[in-house]
């Protein structure tokens, strides 16, 4: 079978168990976290450049621009030049501000990100960590980052910071029950939480086509919550460009901003990598249960191709709401979960239930 | 029941707007050929564009006040001052002096025009109000400079004299 | 808290005061607003101007005529035609000469050409205050093909300078009918375009329906006028009830809505757009041969009284008061700016509505601080 | 409502006001302590009904200060132009007209700050424009010096 060929289980199990077997179990446990988190570390780099790229093309191409297009050819060196100005830039120190709290913030945010793209499988075998309560997990980790939000804008002594750290904590408060709901509704009908199961899961078809009706409903749900959850426009109160300057990172500068806007665009993709995991089948490749010689053609492509197409279409929708939407009021951001958002999926998640009942879903 | 009704249609339109705002922007993604930008410098010359365009300024388009010479170093400015005395900013300066023609005469003619750019904001009195049509705007816009008193400019060149006839 | 804030009654100890601008990025200039809340929902607002006073109306009182033109340029930067034409008009009354026809089609024309780049870029920058960041390059785009009409027949773009008393700077280019032509042939598509992105979005809709409202007698007795009167029901377009130039002779509708909220201001430049291109098409093809600036003395003088012109620039009535003492320079010179009054009513637009309300409050009301400050 | 019958209504209410009929408006002279009441007389009067004060300038005729109210009717679209001024340069007092037209609130806060005439029963006296620390004295008055800002050619 093909699919072995992309199997990445073997591969991660040989450096486990060589670490193992030429250290003590406490050196290997830690080389193992060293790696890993290297490994993170440089994924995150190429991501974040990535979607700043992709993002500032994206806009720009919507807008009638060309967008970046001076440093490199097509600009691809552009955001390497700006992470270098961001480097380079000062640290201005804020008068008045709780000092300890304010320098706290960005680091918060960024190590939520961390924390939860460690259980998102990117190809077979290709994980950090593999819960049994995976998606659990990614939503109670992913919704810690407004702390840290939260902390930014005490901390900053701005009062523009602390309406957008309200809002934001208002906001969060809010959609991560939607976020819940909606993934709620795919446990339902994949019967696990561990990410794993839930992708082997979907071997003979994705769960939105799976789960028909509820799941293109929770998926679309769980779309606009998760644009919400990552502070994103619409969604984007917290910032509010037009009304609050820049929210609640007006006052950082240099690699603590970037720290902040790091972590939007890696909060973009975790909560992309979410959606492509749970509702288009993550790194599993496009199967319909049946077609054995389509499904081999198919798993010819490798997964993380698969994966990443999946994940940065999802992105690319939420790029396309943003550049299209104006922003929301408070009052119809709050609105939109309560009246509409969260009794649809309420609803939602019964008729699920039902439907596995009844074995209606495919 | 009704409640319920505008509910549902209300969420319809609301969708629906929503999805008809995001066809526009759509269809600016996939469709380049509206990119509207001009790349500038690159434009100057009309290579390395998107858009292969060459950039042309309007024949009319007041970039600065010049004074036009001909090949024979000869420009139409008499020194009368009108163009000063019209400017409402006091960007020009002209500076005349006297000379003896060869028939003995004293005459008043034109030492230097002292062109202020950095005040001037382009109303063009002094080219419509001039009576012999000595000067021009150009279409020249490119004024940055480092120095201030680089924006200082003698319009008239060096050992230039009055064209025959523009009296 | 600054002995000024408590002056004004801000220093009430459950009000939350925060400073917007003058350094803003939706005040469109150096305006400071100084705002009060509790929570998100706005107590007072009290604007304070003068960042960029620069004395005009001092400054035309030691300026002969045709040179006050090019200052009247810098008030509001987006009408700049209009105001010019206003002061020309002014003196034409004061020395009582009938410019030729051919000047009346054309100043009417650049005039709605200027009113429809103004509400262009009005709307790109009411999405921007939004949050719809690519109005603001969809209003961008066409606006430019305004103003390379401009730039093609008046030397400028924004600051075009071309009217002078008696008529126009120089004749119109060649070009100007065709050009005026496709734009109108290109504003027709893209005009629905504004429609379908941000007019029938629900987002926007919700955020702008019943906001900022006030009543028709309120619009009257503040001076809103323009568009955001016209948002209320105060019929006060001056090309309608006190005509000026050709205005009397073309057929166009002054768009009314009852509400006075801030989509009605909205629905109002929109139509407006729509009804400067009717003129335009009234207009373009029948421009008359003869001169463009009629007769004038090299220096005017005017007769010694008071004139006073008002003519409907793209944001409300400006008025042009002229003192004379039957010098070349006026002895008085009062610019009435419409976004002075439009912004005087502020505070009686966003009491009450939130922080989002009120900067698209201040979108609808379409200020630009130059003509505020003068 | 034409010109003539303005003119009459206009006599009727304040006797001493001395009328100047030009090309473009009508323009009455009143005494400043009878400006207010007329200007609310004309606004409250349903046949006259100036509701809508377009323009209001302050202005510096040497030996006297004047304001130039310019009112219209939104209803019948007549205008007139009322005028009263003040002698006194040093401490110019007018009355209000801000209770009837709101609009006037600005306007009247723009001529103190040009020209120091101070308003009655105005609800917010305060320079609108300029800064009280830094400007001294009131720049559009004639009178005015100021020998670094202003040249003279």
């Amino acid at each position: 079978m093909p699919f072995n060929i992309y199997d990445f289980t073997s591969f991660t199990q040989w450096i486990d168990k060589s670490l193992y077997d030429s250290l003590s179990p406490l050196w290997a446990m830690i080389w193992e976290m060293t790696i890993i988190g290297v490994a993170f570390l440089l994924f995150y780099a190429v991501i974040g450049l990535f979607l700043v790229y992709a993002e500032r093309k994206v806009c720009a191409f919507m807008q009638c621009r060309i967008g970046p297009n001076r440093v490199g050819p097509y600009g691809i060196i552009q955001t390497i030049a700006d992470l270098f100005k961001l480097l380079m830039k000062e640290l201005i120190p804020i008068k008045n501000a709780d000092k300890f709290l304010f320098n706290l913030a960005p680091f918060i945010v960024i190590i939520t990100t961390f924390l939860a793209i460690a259980a998102i499988p990117f190809a077979k075998g290709l994980h950090a960590i593999d819960f049994n309560i995976g998606i659990f997990y990614i939503l109670a980790v992913s919704s810690m980052s407004v702390i840290g939000v939260l902390l930014a804008g005490w901390s900053s002594n701005n009062k523009y910071s602390l309406i957008g750290a309200m809002r934001s904590g208002a906001q969060i408060v809010s959609y991560e029950l939607s976020v819940g709901l909606s993934l709620i509704t795919i446990i339902v009908l994949a019967g696990s939480m561990q990410l794993s199961t839930i992708v082997e899961a979907q071997a003979d078809g994705w769960f939105i086509f799976k789960g028909h009706i509820p799941a293109i409903i929770a998926f679309i749900i769980y779309l606009i919550a998760a644009t919400a959850e990552t502070n994103r426009g619409p969604f984007d109160l917290a910032e509010a460009e037009s009304e609050l300057t820049a929210g609640y990172h007006t006052e950082y500068s240099g690699i603590k901003f970037a720290f902040f806007y790091l972590a939007e665009f890696i909060n973009m993709f975790i909560v992309a990598s979410i959606a492509a995991t749970v509702f288009w089948g993550g790194w599993m490749p496009f199967h319909i249960g049946g077609w054995e010689a389509f499904n081999n053609i198919m798993d010819y492509i490798p997964p993380f191709i698969w994966f990443f197409g999946k994940t940065f279409f999802i992105i690319f929708i939420i790029m396309w709401f943003k550049w299209t939407f104006p922003r929301l009021r408070i009052d119809q951001l709050l609105t939109l979960e309560w009246k509409y958002l969260l009794p649809i999926n309420l609803f939602n998640v019964l008729l699920m239930a039902f439907i596995v009942l009844m074995g209606w879903h495919f | 029941m009704n409640s319920i009704i505008n509910y549902f249609t209300g969420l319809y339109k609301g969708v629906k707007s929503l999805v008809i705002g995001m066809k526009v922007t759509g269809y600016y993604f996939f469709h380049p050929s509206e990119i509207v930008t001009q790349q500038y410098p690159e434009n100057r010359i009309g290579k390395n564009t998107r858009t292969r365009k060459k950039l042309e300024m309007f024949e009319r388009c007041k970039g600065e006040v010049i004074m036009p010479h001909n090949e024979k170093n000869e420009n139409r400015c008499t020194g009368c001052g009108i163009c000063e005395m019209n400017c409402p900013n006091g960007t020009i300066e002209v500076i005349s002096k006297f000379i003896t023609t060869e028939e003995g005469k004293k005459k008043k003619v034109l030492d230097k025009h002292i062109y202020h750019l950095g005040m001037c904001t382009f109303c063009g009195l002094c080219v419509k109000t001039c009576p012999s049509k000595a000067l021009a705007f150009s279409t020249h816009f490119e004024h940055a400079v480092f120095n201030r008193a680089k924006l200082n400019k003698v319009l008239n060149h060096e050992g230039s004299t009055l064209m025959k006839g523009a009296e | 808290m600054t002995e000024e804030n408590k002056n004004s009654g801000l220093d009430k100890e459950e009000e939350y005061i925060i400073n917007i601008g003058p350094q803003h990025p939706s005040t469109h200039g150096v305006l400071r607003l100084v705002v009060s809340l509790k929570g998100e929902i706005v107590k007072s607002v009290e604007p304070h101007c003068g960042y960029i006073h620069r004395g005009i109306e001092k400054m035309c009182e030691k300026l002969t005529y045709p040179q006050i033109i090019h200052l009247t340029d810098r008030l509001d930067y987006l009408s700049a035609h209009i105001n010019n034409e206003a002061v020309c008009l002014c003196v034409e009354k004061a020395l009582e000469i009938e410019v030729p026809e051919r000047v009346k089609y054309i100043r009417a024309i650049l005039s709605e050409l200027t009113r429809i780049q103004s509400h262009e870029l009005w709307w790109c920058s009411f999405g921007m205050d939004m949050g719809a960041t690519t109005c603001y390059f969809y209003g961008l785009r066409d606006r430019e093909k305004v103003l390379d009409i401009f730039e093609e027949t008046c030397g400028g773009r924004m600051i075009v300078s071309y009217n002078t008393p008696g008529g126009l700077m120089n004749d119109i280019h060649p070009n100007f009918q065709k050009r005026v032509k496709e734009f109108l042939k290109h504003f027709r598509k893209k005009l629905p375009e504004y429609d379908q992105l941000l007019t029938g979005n629900v987002i926007m809709q919700e955020r702008t329906k019943n906001i900022g409202i006030i009543s028709r007698e309120d619009a009257i007795s503040y001076g809103v006028t323009g568009p955001s009167g016209r948002g209320s029901g105060f019929s006060c377009d001056v090309r309608k009830h006190h005509p000026y130039g050709i205005y009397d002779k073309v057929d166009f509708v002054e768009p009314l809505y009852k509400t006075g909220d801030t989509f009605s201001r909205y629905k109002v430049r929109m139509d407006e757009m729509w009804e400067s291109m009717k003129i335009i098409e009234q207009l373009i093809d029948n421009i008359p041969e003869g001169d463009y600036c009629a007769k004038m003395k090299p220096v005017i003088k005017l007769p010694e009284g008071e004139y006073y012109q008002r003519v409907e620039a793209a944001r409300g009535e400006l008025g042009v008061y002229i003192n004379s003492r039957g010098d070349k320079y006026p002895y008085r010179l009062k610019l009435r700016s419409p976004n002075l009054s439009n912004l005087s009513a502020l505070n009686v637009l966003a009491s009450g509505f939130k922080i989002a309300d009120l900067i698209a409050i201040g979108g609808s009301l379409d200020y630009v601080i130059p003509d505020i400050d003068r | 409502m034409e010109n003539s019958q303005l003119k009459e209504r206009i006599l009727s209410l304040v006797p001493e006001a001395e009328i100047v009929e030009t090309k473009q408006y009508l323009n009455a002279i009143i005494p400043k302590e009878k400006l207010h009441f007329l200007a609310k007389s004309l606004r409250e009067a349903e046949d006259t009904s100036f509701d809508y004060l377009f323009c209001l300038t302050g202005l510096d005729l040497m030996d006297s200060l004047e304001v130039i109210y310019h009112i219209e009717s939104t209803k019948y679209h007549h205008c007139i132009v009322l005028k009263t001024s003040t002698t006194d340069r040093e401490n110019p007092i007018l009355d209000s007209v801000t209770d009837i037209w709101h609009t006037a609130d600005y306007h009247e806060r723009e001529v103190f700050d040009f020209f120091g005439i101070k308003f009655n029963n105005h609800p917010d006296m305060r320079k609108l424009f300029l800064d009280e620390t830094r400007i001294e004295g009131f720049p559009f008055r004639k009178d005015y010096v100021d020998e670094i800002n202003i040249v003279e050619r």
